[in-house]
Parts: structure tokens; C-alpha cells; sequence
């Protein structure tokens, strides 16, 4: 019947209309239900994943020592050629000759953070680290060398 | 001179040099949007008469009504944002010739029966109710044969509205897919 | 107690004992109209932090709330920002219709709050049309948009006004059908009439089902005529990207969107006034006390809060519904909600000729 | 095809018997990225769409070409951005077949975990982008808020949250988080919860009903001419799901149906992707209790070589079927490289579905289409 059918699909029309308003509605009324985020007030309590992939980075004790052996395993790896690493022979005090690093250039501009160095790495001399606030004024300044000044490499890595 | 005076003058004005650059405007978008603002200064004129039943209604049906449809025809012809080719001097000067004519019996006609004396008579002030009840009155002066005529009138024109509107009833259900044409392609 | 009904009549006073009629008069012009423009800026400010502040609780975020102490100079900021901009006019537009038609959006806004009852005795223009002069100026907000749409010359403009002009003139049918109720239960076009009307009831409670069917008839129609969504085909964001005001930026743009929020006033006012007894208190029945209570609450806060109470019910419709397509929003009004209004004013006719609402 | 002088000169002026042309895009709200969609009018109907390429085309099948097997999987997750762990795997798969590799049980099992977790993110931001075409902006937001639960476990197993890089050849990068399973579980009882809210705000609402409802049909057979797959060609009531027809990793071991809708329109493409997301919930389910114990990652030479030949893997992704063609000269990058990506041949149906239908059609047709930018024009 044509009239039936008219009013019957006035009334589901409204009641579905009525029902996305209840849950509208329902959200509008419970405050605690809000997902925000305060960026840069919340830094202090602000929790990343301890995996995050922000950077790369190369950890260094507390003698100033590290493990890379300088053996460009990750440069290789890399598919962006972001890791240069410059190497250089260090005398050991037995007077034999050393390979060593002297800089490992990491350019975070070019890098994918693909986690594929770190992967490679034998001697787990980097790894990533969950920072992730890299805005700088100057490109020059995501030019980073790694290893830290007169950093040696750790006893026993070879 | 006081403030009502000149806000008459105000008016008028308003209203004849919008008039003006209507006929004179040589695109016709501008020209529509002149003949509005010269039909809202007569409705402004109403006001200022105190008859606002009349000025609303004045707006409703010209502003609001057949302007709208003078704009949105000429939305649907494909030249509107061009300039129109001036008239023909020929033209021109017969269009004056009848301007100036119909000016002249005009005034002639309100000099003959009135002048231009100014009728300062009790206001002129009805209620609403009365309105409605003048227009369905059958009594002298009542309007509701009038009325009826304009009902039929608008009746005709929406039954033609309808049968223009109304398309085909084959080519609304041609594109549903045949539901039995489903292909499995399982490898 | 302090009401507006005083303050307005010590100012008349004063002002007709100090100085002769025309320049009182003149004076008092003076007054409404800043009043009036501060009305706008403030309700422009208002409105659109309600609405942004709305949309945030519904999408379960925050919303503004970084300028000022929650927000609240968040428009004022957006508002300088928008004075500021350059108001770009583009090369090939046609410049007087363009740089005209906010005005003409704006100017409209404008004489439709004349009539509007604020609180007792505090109105601008009691005009014994009222009702008919407020639909018969709102039909002229049409012609704004239709402008700003074809003195763009941008194809989305043009879109969207051609849209913007048949959706209001479809939709006034409705709206007028819905106001026309209330008109034929009291008799009367004059806002004052109307509000007086329901000193013992608002018209939603004593009218029964059928003025109930005209309010909810009345709230879909306005939002269609104000644009707003699930309406809003004119500035379709997905499809138009901005519609009509496309090409709009700066002071100009913000003029359509202040035009926006204070159309939602209005309608929402009118709204307020037809169906919830304007600034009139809620009184039940026979309970004097609690009706004394409410007396005591300024006929102005009453308004207030009925007007925003449905500003809220639109915005809420906002957040919630999609898009209606053109030619469903014209089938909504033609098969709809017009034929549902014919038959309801069919009815509210009977009830106030038989004489069985309260 | 178009070029360039042509576009200009039909764009200024009014086509031919009151046509008009409306440049949609590149920088267009509705097209979620930048695809430029040439649309011819009349009034409010269309009659024509082409679809313009190019905006965001950065080569990545070249690129590949000069990248190492472990190398060049990385790139694709820049394809489909939003499905990048599939993409992921089914590159894996195909150096795993070339190089028959042993790919231990756990990682196959942690792959279609993350497959699927990745399909119903995936799906989420499709629903909510969909409302948004169709001007509800309130979806979208509880959408995100259940999609977040998925990067954020993304993000303590894989370290990223869009662009992962887990999958390697033959297994996974490193092993699962500790805490993945228990986040899962709280992930599947939060979205069966909030699935109901979709259903409120979107699927039973009359008005979107009613924009969805009969528009851009497409048909069966039109769908296997176009070569669409995925949802698309689901809706239409075409059974493609290369997870039941070619199962990879874990899913010839799961239960879950192919959900199929034989209505061919928006409607149709739309629940065929909510009732996938449950789908999704049931793969999960059946396996997040039962992820064998052992190596993540197979035994592989330290340099990949892939033999002399062809090699073929298809996998489905959230968008369809997506196809890696590599062809090997026996060294250690690809000698030339195809992805057969879902989103291009969904993208050429546009045309012949929306013509005729109005403006706002247009978009609730390009919405269930579920097009990524980046996957057309890679």
C-alpha cells in the first residue's frame, strides 16, 4: 500500500537519523572519552615504543668506547647511501696497525629509517633510537657524525 | 524639508537611476541585478508609504521570485558573462521616443484626475485580518474572483511544470546490472 | 530588578527630555545600529567558537584551546588573521558584483534582526507584518550568493550558487508552511502578538502533534535555507570545494561566514520565538510557584537560551549527518516535507477553528 | 591521451553545447591526494572523467632495479602507503620463491597478523575518508581512534607506524614485541565494541543509504574487463580474494569467508569492506593464541641472488590484487621490475561507472573505489 510504504519510510528515515544523533549525542556529554593529545605539554609523560625508528645512533659506554669496527657493513646495506664511514689505522701499543673509524657521517636528511644498517651491523655498534623531533633551521645540521670525539673502540671487538 | 521628504527623494532616486542603468547596462547579469535593486526601492517605497503588507509582498514576488528566475535563466544561456552588442542608434532613439511618450501620459493622466496634491487623510493602516478577509470577500471590492482566476492560472502553469519536468519512465531503470551475469574466475 | 525593558525606556526618556523628537530620534538610530553591529560582531565571535567547540566534543577532541584561557580569543585571533589577509579579487571577475555581494549577504542579516523580540519590550521594529517581512527579507539573501557565484567566474562558484538558489527557493515553501501554523493559531502576523500568544504555554506544548510536525518541519527547513549541512550543497567541500565563496578570502570571506552564523541567530531566534514563546518564561499549568521561580529569571536569558538550544540542535545535526546529493534534497522538499506541511497546516486550521489546542 | 596545451584550452573556455569542464584536482578535497580528474559536465550531470597521472610519480619500479633484494623492499612501502606491510610481504614472498627459502612458522603466522591488522587500518581510514567525501566529518575521528590502537601495536613490534619495513626475506626484521599479543586482544574487544558506531553513524543512516544506494554500478563482467579486484570487484559479485584462491603464509591454515555483494554499487563495495574488517578480526583471532614458538627469521645467504628467470607473486591488499613481476638476469638487484598494483585498474572504471550520475555521485563513487595516489602513480 503506497501510503504505508510512504509513512513507514518516513519513519525509518527518522529513526536512523535519531540513532546517529544518540551516539553524536552520547560522545558530546562524556568528556572522558576524549582522545587529545597536548603535544608539547604532554613531552614529560609523552611514551614511544622502545623500538621506534627515529634515528640512528651509536652508543657509547661510559669510557667513551663504542664497537664499531668501521667494517661498512652498514654502508652497503644502506639503500640511500645515507652512512659513510671514513676509516683510519689507529697504532695499538704492541705497535701493530689498527683499523678504526675516524667518522661516521649518518646524513638523517637522506635516511628512510628502514632500520636495514642496524640489521647488518655484526657488532651491533648502532642502533635506533625513538627520537623524533628533527626539525633544525639548517639542512647542514642533519649531517651528524656519530662517533664521539677521541672515542676508541672497545677492547676485544674485532 | 523634513527627514521623510527627503528620504522619498532618496528613494525615488534609487529607483529611477537603478531603472537607468538597467536598460542601459550591456551585460545582462548587471542588468538583471539593477532591476532588483530598482524593484527593492519600490518596496523601500512601500515602506515609506506605512503599507507593508504591500512592500513585503512586493518583495517577495518581484525580489524573490522573478528575479531569481531572470538570474538563473540567464545562468543557463551560455554567453552570460559576455558584453552585449550596443543597440542600433535607431532603436535607441525610438526606446527614448516611447519613454518620453509614456512619461507624458502618465503625468498627464495624474494631473487630470489628482495633481499632485498630497492627500494628508487619516493613515492608511489595515490589519492583516482585514487583508485576508477583503481577499475572500464576495461582497463589492472583494477580490476573491480575481483570487480564483490567479489560483487557476498558477494551477495551469504547475501541471505544465510537471509535464515538462517529468522524464521518460524507460531511462530511469536502465543501468541496474543483470545480477545472473556474476563470473567466478577461481583458479 | 534591572531589565532591559527599563533601561531602554529611561534612555527614551531622557533623550526625548533633553533633546527635540527628530534628534532624539536620530540619536536613537544611532544607538540601535551600534548596538546592532556589536550584536553581530559578538555573536560572529560567539557562534563560531560554540560551533568549533561543539564539533570538538562530538569528535571526542579538544577543540580550540591554545589563545586565551580555554580557547575563548581563538575567533577574535581567527578574525584579525582574516583582516589582515589581502582580499583578492580575481583577474577575470566581474569586480562590482563581486566586491557587492558579501554586502548584500550581510545587509540582509542585518534588517532581519529588526523584528526580532529580544526580550519584553526590547525589539527594534514591531512591525504588524512581522512574520511576513522576516520571509519575505530573508528571500533576498538568495540573490548574495547567486552574485558572489556568477561575478566569480569560477565554474565551482557557479555550482554552488545555482545550487545555494534552488535549494532556498524550494525550501522557503516548507519554512513558510511551518511558520504560517503558528500564524493561523494566533491570528496574527506581529512578533509581539505571537509571543503574547503564549503566555500560558509555548505553541510546541499547546498545539499537540501538529505543531510539533511544523517545529521539526521548521528546524530542517531553516538549516536548507541557511546552508548548513547535512544542506550544505552550496559550499560542498568534497564536490565544490568551497562553493560560492570560493574565490572569497579575507575580510570579504569572513563577511559569508559571519552572514552564516548570524542567518543560524536568526532563524534560530524566529524559531524560538514561533514555537517557545520567545522570551517568554516556562510557566506549568497551575503550579504558581513554580512559575513564580521562573518569572523571576530576565525575560532576556529566556530568549537567549531557547535560541541557543536550537543553534546547539543544528550544530549538532552538523557533526552528525552526511551529505545530502542535489537532486535527493530537492525530492526531500517536493515529495516530503511539502506535502507533510500542506496536509499539517490543513490541520492546524481545523484545530484552531474547532478551538482544541489549550 | 590528453596533453598538456589541450587541458588549458579546454578549461578556459565552455565546451562545446553548454559543457562544462571542471578540473577536479590535483589540489582537490575529495581526491585525497593529488589526482587530477578532467570532468565534463552538463549542468550538474557528468559526462565524461579522465583520470590525469603524473603528479606524484617518483618511478619506484626503476628505482628498484638499482637496489638489492633486501634492499628495494623498503621502497614499497611508499606505494600504497596505507597497506605497506603487504606490499612488503608480497616482495618477500617472491624472493622467498626464487630463492626457495624456508620461512619458519612463526613468522608466516606474525605475517598475517600484521596483514590483516594493516586491512582493517586501512579500512578504518577508508570508512572514515568515505563519510568525509560525503560531508560526515565525525566518523572519520572515531575511525582514527581505533586505527590508532593499530599503529601504536604496529609501532611497538615494527618501530614505525606507517612505513614499517618488518618484513624481510625470509621472515621478520626481529622478533614481536612481548606485549603484542595482549595489545591485539585489547585492540579486537575495543573494535568490536565501537563497530556498532558505524553502523549508527554510517551504514544504517538513510541519507548515506540513499547517496550510496544504486550509484556507480558496476557491473560483473565490467569488473573482470577492467581488471578490478579487491572490493571493487567483490561488490560486484566477482570472487578474487587471492587469499582464498592463491593462499600465502599462514591463510590456508585460518577460517574466513570471501565476503562477496553481487549489488555493484557504492553500497555494495562499502559493506563488502566493513564486513572484511570483521573478517580481519576473525583471521586474528584464530591465530594470536596460537603464534609457534621458534626462529622469526629463516636461514639466507648473507648476499641474495635470485636465479636467472621470471618470477610472479601476487598478494591481496586492503585495495586488491597487488602483483610483483620481477625479471632476474641472476644477479643481485632485479633486472627489470612490475608491480601490478590494485589501484590503476580500479582508478579506469571511474569513467564508466560515475558517467551519467551527478556530482555528488561522483565522489561516493571515487570513495568506495578506495583510491591511493601514490599506488596508481608510483
Amino acid at each position: 500500500m503506497f501510503l504505508k510504504d510512504y509513512i513507514s519510510e518516513v519513519y525509518n528515515g527518522v529513526s536512523s537519523l535519531l540513532k546517529g544523533m544518540r551516539k553524536t549525542g552520547y560522545y558530546f556529554t562524556h568528556s572522558k572519552e576524549i582522545i587529545t593529545e597536548q603535544y608539547p605539554d604532554n613531552r614529560a609523560t609523552l611514551k614511544l615504543a622502545d623500538r621506534f625508528k627515529g634515528e640512528v645512533v651509536m652508543p657509547h659506554d661510559e669510557n667513551n668506547e663504542h664497537t664499531c669496527t668501521g667494517c661498512t657493513a652498514c654502508e652497503l646495506a644502506c639503500p640511500n647511501g645515507t652512512i659513510k664511514i671514513i676509516t683510519k689505522f689507529d697504532i695499538t701499543p704492541e705497535g701493530k696497525k689498527k683499523k678504526a673509524i675516524d667518522a661516521f657521517i649518518y646524513r638523517l636528511e637522506m635516511c628512510t629509517l628502514c632500520n636495514l644498517c642496524v640489521a647488518a651491523c655484526p657488532s651491533d655498534a648502532i642502533k635506533m633510537a625513538p627520537n623524533f623531533e628533527h626539525s633544525v633551521f639548517d639542512r647542514s645540521k642533519l649531517t651528524k657524525i656519530l662517533n664521539n670525539p677521541g672515542s676508541k673502540i672497545k677492547e676485544g671487538i674485532e | 524639508m523634513n527627514i521623510s521628504s527627503i528620504l522619498f527623494y532618496a528613494i525615488s532616486a534609487l529607483i529611477l537611476g537603478a531603472g537607468i542603468l538597467a536598460v542601459t547596462s550591456v551585460k545582462i547579469f548587471r542588468a538583471a541585478i539593477w532591476l532588483l535593486f530598482s524593484l527593492i526601492g519600490i518596496a523601500a517605497l512601500y515602506f515609506w508609504m506605512q503599507v507593508e503588507f504591500i512592500a513585503a509582498i512586493q518583495i517577495v514576488v518581484y525580489v524573490g521570485g522573478i528575479v531569481v528566475l531572470i538570474i538563473f535563466s540567464i545562468f543557463l544561456t551560455q554567453h552570460s558573462g559576455k558584453e552585449m552588442n550596443s543597440p542600433a542608434r535607431s532603436k535607441k532613439i525610438f526606446s527614448a521616443l516611447a519613454a518620453l511618450f509614456g512619461t507624458a501620459f502618465v503625468h498627464n493622466l495624474i494631473v487630470h484626475y489628482e495633481g499632485f496634491a498630497f492627500n494628508s487623510a487619516k493613515p492608511f493602516n489595515p490589519s492583516v485580518a482585514e487583508i485576508g478577509t477583503q481577499m475572500l470577500s464576495t461582497t463589492s471590492y472583494g477580490f476573491i474572483l480575481p483570487f480564483e482566476v490567479v489560483s487557476m492560472l498558477l494551477l495551469a502553469a504547475m501541471v505544465g511544470c510537471i509535464v515538462i519536468a517529468m522524464r521518460p519512465a524507460n531511462t530511469i531503470n536502465s543501468e541496474i546490472p543483470n545480477s545472473t551475469t556474476l563470473v567466478n574466475n577461481k583458479d | 530588578m534591572l531589565s532591559l525593558e527599563s533601561i531602554t525606556k529611561t534612555t527614551q526618556d531622557w533623550l526625548f527630555a533633553k533633546f527635540s523628537p527628530q534628534i532624539a530620534l536620530t540619536i536613537e538610530c544611532v544607538i540601535v545600529i551600534l548596538l546592532a553591529i556589536t550584536l553581530f560582531a559578538v555573536l560572529g565571535l560567539v557562534l563560531v567558537l560554540l560551533e568549533r567547540k561543539v564539533a570538538a566534543r562530538i569528535q571526542i577532541r579538544l577543540g580550540p584551546n591554545r589563545v586565551g584561557p580555554g580557547g575563548i580569543f581563538q575567533t577574535a585571533a581567527d578574525t584579525l588573521k582574516l583582516i589582515m589577509k589581502e582580499g583578492l579579487t580575481p583577474d577575470a571577475a566581474d569586480k562590482f558584483l563581486f566586491n557587492l555581494a558579501p554586502f548584500i549577504v550581510m545587509m540582509v542579516a542585518m534588517l532581519l534582526l529588526a523584528p526580532i523580540a529580544f526580550a519584553k519590550n526590547f525589539q527594534i521594529w514591531d512591525i504588524n507584518i512581522g512574520v511576513l517581512y522576516i520571509s519575505s527579507v530573508s528571500s533576498l539573501s538568495v540573490i548574495g550568493i547567486l552574485m558572489a557565484g556568477w561575478a566569480s567566474n569560477n565554474k565551482y562558484s557557479l555550482l554552488g550558487a545555482m545550487r545555494s538558489g534552488a535549494q532556498i527557493v524550494s525550501y522557503e515553501l516548507s519554512a513558510g508552511f511551518a511558520v504560517l501554523t503558528i500564524v493561523v493559531l494566533t491570528g496574527s502576523l506581529q512578533i509581539s502578538d505571537i509571543v503574547a500568544a503564549q503566555e500560558n504555554g509555548w505553541w510546541l506544548f499547546k498545539g499537540h502533534i501538529p505543531v510539533i510536525i511544523a517545529f521539526v518541519l521548521y528546524i530542517i527547513a531553516v538549516t536548507a535555507e541557511t546552508n548548513r549541512a547535512p544542506f550544505d550543497l552550496a559550499e560542498a567541500e568534497s564536490e565544490l570545494t568551497a562553493g560560492f565563496h570560493t574565490e572569497y578570502s579575507g575580510m570579504k570571506f569572513a563577511l559569508f561566514f559571519l552572514a552564516e552564523y548570524i542567518n543560524i541567530f536568526i532563524v534560530c531566534a524566529i524559531g524560538a520565538t514561533l514555537f517557545l514563546g520567545g522570551w517568554m518564561p516556562l510557566h506549568i499549568g497551575h503550579w504558581e510557584n513554580f512559575n513564580h521561580v521562573m518569572d523571576y529569571i530576565p525575560s532576556s536569558v529566556w530568549f537567549m537560551v531557547k535560541t541557543f538550544f536550537l543553534i546547539f540542535l543544528i550544530m549538532w545535526f552538523r557533526w552528525t549527518f552526511p551529505r545530502l546529493r542535489v537532486d535527493q534534497l530537492l525530492n526531500l522538499e517536493w515529495k516530503y516535507l511539502l506535502p507533510i506541511s500542506l496536509f499539517n497546516l490543513l490541520l492546524v486550521t481545523v484545530i484552531a477553528i474547532m478551538g482544541w489546542y489549550f | 591521451m590528453y596533453n598538456q596545451t589541450e587541458i588549458i584550452k579546454d578549461t578556459t573556455d565552455l565546451g562545446p553545447e553548454g559543457e562544462l569542464i571542471v578540473n577536479m584536482g590535483p589540489q582537490h578535497p575529495a581526491t585525497h591526494g593529488v589526482l587530477h580528474l578532467v570532468v565534463t559536465l552538463n549542468g550538474e550531470t557528468i559526462k565524461k572523467i579522465e583520470p590525469h597521472l603524473g603528479y606524484i610519480h617518483r618511478s619506484i619500479e626503476k628505482m628498484c632495479e638499482s637496489l638489492t633484494y633486501r634492499q628495494f623492499i623498503y621502497v614499497t612501502s611508499r606505494m600504497d602507503y596505507l597497506s605497506s606491510h603487504i606490499n612488503n610481504t608480497a616482495c618477500a614472498l617472491l624472493v622467498e620463491k626464487g630463492m626457495q627459502i624456508e620461512v619458519p612458522e612463526r613468522a608466516k603466522v606474525v605475517r598475517t597478523i600484521l596483514n590483516e591488522l594493516t586491512r582493517i587500518a586501512s579500512h578504518e581510514l577508508w570508512i572514515g575518508a568515505m563519510a568525509m567525501d560525503l560531508g560526515a566529518f565525525t566518523p572519520f575521528f572515531y575511525a582514527f581512534r581505533e586505527r590508532e590502537m593499530i599503529t601504536d601495536i604496529m609501532e611497538d613490534t615494527c618501530g614505525a607506524r606507517l612505513t614499517m619495513n618488518y618484513i624481510v626475506p625470509g621472515g621478520l626484521m626481529y622478533d614481536i614485541h612481548p606485549e603484542f599479543q595482549t595489545k591485539v586482544k585489547a585492540f579486537i574487544k575495543q573494535f568490536k565494541e565501537k563497530v556498532t558506531e558505524y553502523e549508527d553513524l554510517v551504514t544504517g543512516n538513510v541519507i548515506f543509504q540513499s547517496r550510496t544506494k544504486g550509484v556507480g554500478i558496476l557491473t560483473a563482467s565490467d569488473a573482470i574487463s577492467y581488471g578490478c579486484t579487491g572490493p571493487v570487484a567483490r561488490g560486484s559479485g566477482v570472487n578474487c580474494d587471492i587469499r582464498k584462491i592463491a593462499p600465502y603464509d599462514a591463510y590456508d591454515r585460518v577460517e574466513f569467508d570471501e565476503i562477496i555483494e553481487t549489488a555493484g554499487d557504492s553500497f555494495a563495495r562499502y559493506m563488502v569492506r566493513v564486513k572484511e574488517m570483521n573478517q580481519s578480526i576473525r583471521i586474528i583471532e584464530q591465530l594470536i593464541d596460537n603464534i609457534p614458538e621458534g626462529d622469526f627469521v629463516g636461514k639466507t645467504k648473507n648476499v641474495l641472488k635470485l636465479a636467472k628467470g621470471e618470477f610472479y607473486q601476487r598478494v591481496e591488499t586492503a585495495r586488491g590484487e597487488l602483483g610483483v613481476y620481477i625479471v632476474s638476469e641472476g644477479g643481485t638487484t632485479p633486472h627489470r621490475i612490475k608491480f601490478r598494483s590494485p589501484g590503476f585498474s580500479n582508478l579506469s572504471v571511474l569513467n564508466h561507472i560515475a558517467k551519467g550520475s551527478k556530482i555528488g555521485d561522483l565522489m561516493a563513487t571515487m570513495g568506495t573505489l578506495d583510491l591511493v595516489i601514490p599506488d596508481i602513480d608510483r
